[in-house]
């Protein structure tokens, strides 16, 4: 495919959004496991939500 | 007059440190809050003054005037004193006067006031000379120089001598003979005359 | 509305909605995307002005669409917080700052890389880009004050306030930058009218950006309320241990 | 009213008796602007060009060193736990606060710009200008700054945090305040810069103590 003269400039700017969004997404996800892991420790070391609403993860 | 808490929770940060508490003080009474540290006696008193709105429940002053809140009605001192270093200890308290009371009889207040607590000789000084225990009394003589029928106090008593505690506990004597209220956390008996005891580390309720 | 927001309002609710709803976003917003990208790449024509460069406009549009959005969805988290008390609006709104102030860095950063090749130059002081950076710095207030407050419900309520200040003064900012420029030098618009072998892929990407945001806040709202149930259960669990201390003394 | 007057009134003797404040605002003016000639060469056409945005922007900087300020100092003391209990509501507290600090910093910075204008060879007619302008859009500067001093009281390293959220909201301030003073604007836009300067300084007169008043709640909880 080609860009013309300006090519660098387009994959650059698409380059950064890709790693910028996926950056984001990866840190979600690995946020997401840490919180739900954690949140596993804690109600294995038995400790309860005060106002627990069965099922709720 | 009287000051009613009605069924009171309330929570700092995640803690619940207050659950059901309801009593009510009534006009020439005086409240003293006992209890261990972090049994929740400044945190009550905020309350009371309206700067921590609570959980469940809530404070009013029956017979007071409608149009304004519990705290506009009532003179807090907390731990802090109050006092600004760089003004002589008449100008704190005549700022007091003009700022919560609208300035009425100005001088005759302030000179009293000070006077009560002993700070008379002082009044030209600025308050950065000031002991501990004079800043303290000048922290407290802000009860006299405007008329509120409610006093919360926590901890009054702090770095105070004797002497001047039996002037702070003449000047609540005072205040509620002749009609006013006090809610005063104290760990220290004061010789009140028309006192109750509220322990709040009884008031809680069992895990 | 009412009783959307209302069933809305339960974060366990909330929790099992966005649980159903978010591989359809996150779905939704590849295949969209993968459709916008084929016809950025190769089913629209190079612009006649703008030569090759105009493909970059495709991902730089719906980023600066999406630092306006998602500021006005911040101020609107905020104004539930501090009139509703909604308890979901601040997680809404903690959830979407970073997010927003990434979108906005990506719309700074390509708007800046069409700028070279077109312009000749990677920054200039026009209007449109200086609002864009002040949008930034605001991004950045919301951000640093709230990391910099322990208490998590003062700094919620505080970010909020900062909030509504912003979105009131963003309007003035706005009209006073475009002034200023005017004064400074002779506006050029840039804004021609958009063909229309260029509406298509850009609304495509405007839409498929929507949603992708739309996927990563939910997802960054489902793990705020995860990470205030571990506090809650560690400050639980201390307290716990406080109490078996306490009678231990006894 | 008198609690307003009275504090106003008290917040003016403080800054004048503790003096720090005003005589580090204005030194840090001076210093800010002396070295700009040292940073851009001493061409004394330049620097007659560019004189109304140094002044503005130093001006800001050194407005910005005061602010935190406001609300600390009575935070600390517990004098603001007192105030809330006052006849005054919170919003005019803030206002009157706000007006203090713009008396005691806004109008010497005010003052000091001419002065400083000398250093940068600005235009001879443009000084009445100046000083106009720096006058009128103080007060913004005092009542948005307000904003963030109330924001940030109680944060750690306030001071930066501060800056960050103040300085883009006073964007608005900065252009038209230097655009009234740059010799190309002409009559007509002079007059137009003027009166929209005015204009953000009422809003922000309105708008800064409601936005601070609410800030200052949520910390006294």
């Amino acid at each position: 495919m080609d860009l013309g003269p300006h090519a660098a400039f387009i994959w650059i700017s698409y380059a950064a959004v890709t790693v910028t969004v996926t950056g984001l997404i990866l840190w979600l996800i690995a946020d997401g496991r840490k919180q739900a892991a954690d949140l596993e420790a804690l109600e294995r070391q038995g400790v309860k939500r005060r106002s627990s609403s069965p099922g709720v993860r | 007059m009287q000051l009613i808490a009605e069924d009171l929770a309330i929570d700092r940060g995640a803690r619940r440190v207050i659950d059901g508490l309801s009593f009510a003080v009534k006009a020439g009474e005086a409240l003293l809050l006992t209890g261990a540290n972090g049994a929740g006696k400044t945190t009550l008193l905020r309350t009371l003054a309206g700067y921590i709105r609570p959980f469940r429940g809530r404070v009013r002053l029956e017979g007071g005037d409608d149009e304004l809140t519990v705290a506009e009605q009532a003179h807090v001192v907390g731990h802090t004193n109050a006092v600004k270093l760089s003004l002589s200890v008449a100008e704190n308290a005549a700022f007091w006067n003009a700022y919560l009371d609208s300035g009425e009889d100005a001088e005759l207040r302030v000179g009293t006031a000070l006077r009560h607590f002993g700070l008379e000789d002082l009044s030209e000084f600025p308050a950065a000379y000031l002991s501990a225990g004079q800043k303290r009394r000048l922290g407290l003589a802000r009860l006299l120089v405007a008329r509120r029928p409610v006093w919360l106090l926590d901890e009054p008593t702090a770095s105070l001598d004797t002497a001047s505690s039996e002037r702070l506990v003449a000047a609540v004597n005072d205040h509620t003979n002749s009609g006013g209220l006090a809610v005063i956390a104290t760990h220290l008996p004061l010789a009140l005359e028309r006192a109750r005891t509220l322990n709040l580390a009884a008031q809680k309720v069992p895990a | 509305m009412q009783t959307l927001t209302q069933r809305l309002a339960n974060p366990t609710r909330f929790m099992e909605l966005s649980a159903r709803l978010l591989p359809w976003i996150s779905a939704g917003a590849v295949v969209l995307l993968a459709y916008g990208l084929y016809l950025a790449f190769f089913a629209s024509p190079a612009d006649y002005q703008q030569g090759e460069t105009v493909r970059i406009m495709y991902i730089h549009v719906p980023c600066a669409w999406l630092s306006m959005m998602v500021y006005a969805l911040i101020a609107l988290s905020s104004f539930g917080l501090l009139v509703f008390r909604h308890p979901l609006a601040d997680v809404s709104a903690k959830a979407a700052a970073p997010l927003g102030a990434a979108f906005t860095f990506l719309a700074l950063l390509t708007g800046s890389l069409w700028g070279k090749p077109m312009w000749g130059t990677y920054w200039v002081w026009d209007a449109r880009l200086t609002s864009v950076l002040i949008l930034f710095f605001l991004y950045l207030g919301l951000i640093a004050l709230r990391s910099a407050l322990e208490d998590e419900s003062a700094a919620s309520k505080l970010t909020a306030i900062l909030a509504l200040v912003g979105v009131t003064i963003l309007p003035i900012i706005k009209f006073s930058v475009d002034w200023w420029n005017t004064l400074h030098q002779p506006s050029t618009d840039f804004t021609s009218t958009v063909d229309p072998s260029m509406r298509l892929p850009l609304l495509v990407m405007a839409i498929a950006f929507t949603l992708l945001f739309f996927a990563m806040h939910l997802k960054a709202m489902r793990n705020e309320i995860l990470r205030r149930r571990v506090k809650a259960l560690r400050t639980q669990a201390v307290a716990g241990r406080d109490r078996l201390a306490a009678h231990g003394a006894e | 009213m008198k609690s307003f007057w009275a504090l106003l009134h008290r917040d003016v003797t403080l800054a004048i008796r503790e003096g720090g404040a005003i005589g580090t605002a204005l030194g840090f003016f001076l210093v800010v602007v002396s070295l700009m000639p040292l940073g851009l060469g001493p061409d004394l056409n330049l620097l007659s060009r560019i004189a109304a945005g140094i002044l503005w922007i130093a001006l800001l900087l050194a407005a910005l060193l005061s602010l935190n300020r406001i609300f600390e100092a009575d935070h600390e003391d517990g004098t603001l736990d007192v105030l809330a209990t006052g006849p005054l509501p919170l919003e005019l507290v803030t206002a009157a606060k706000s007006l203090a600090h713009w008396v005691t910093t806004g109008i010497p910075l005010a003052i000091m710009a001419p002065v400083l204008g000398i250093l940068l060879n600005l235009d001879l007619a443009a000084y009445p200008i100046l000083v106009a302008t720096t006058l009128v859009g103080t007060p913004a500067v005092s009542f948005l700054g307000a904003i963030g001093a109330a924001l940030t009281m109680k944060t750690r390293r306030g001071g930066l945090l501060l800056a960050l959220i103040v300085l883009p909201l006073y964007v608005p301030t900065l252009i038209f305040g230097i655009s009234a003073v740059s010799a190309g604007a002409g009559p007509t836009g002079l007059a137009a810069s003027f009166l929209i300067l005015a204009a953000i300084s009422l809003v922000t007169i309105v708008l800064g103590p409601l936005a601070a008043a609410a800030a200052l709640k949520v910390h006294l909880q």
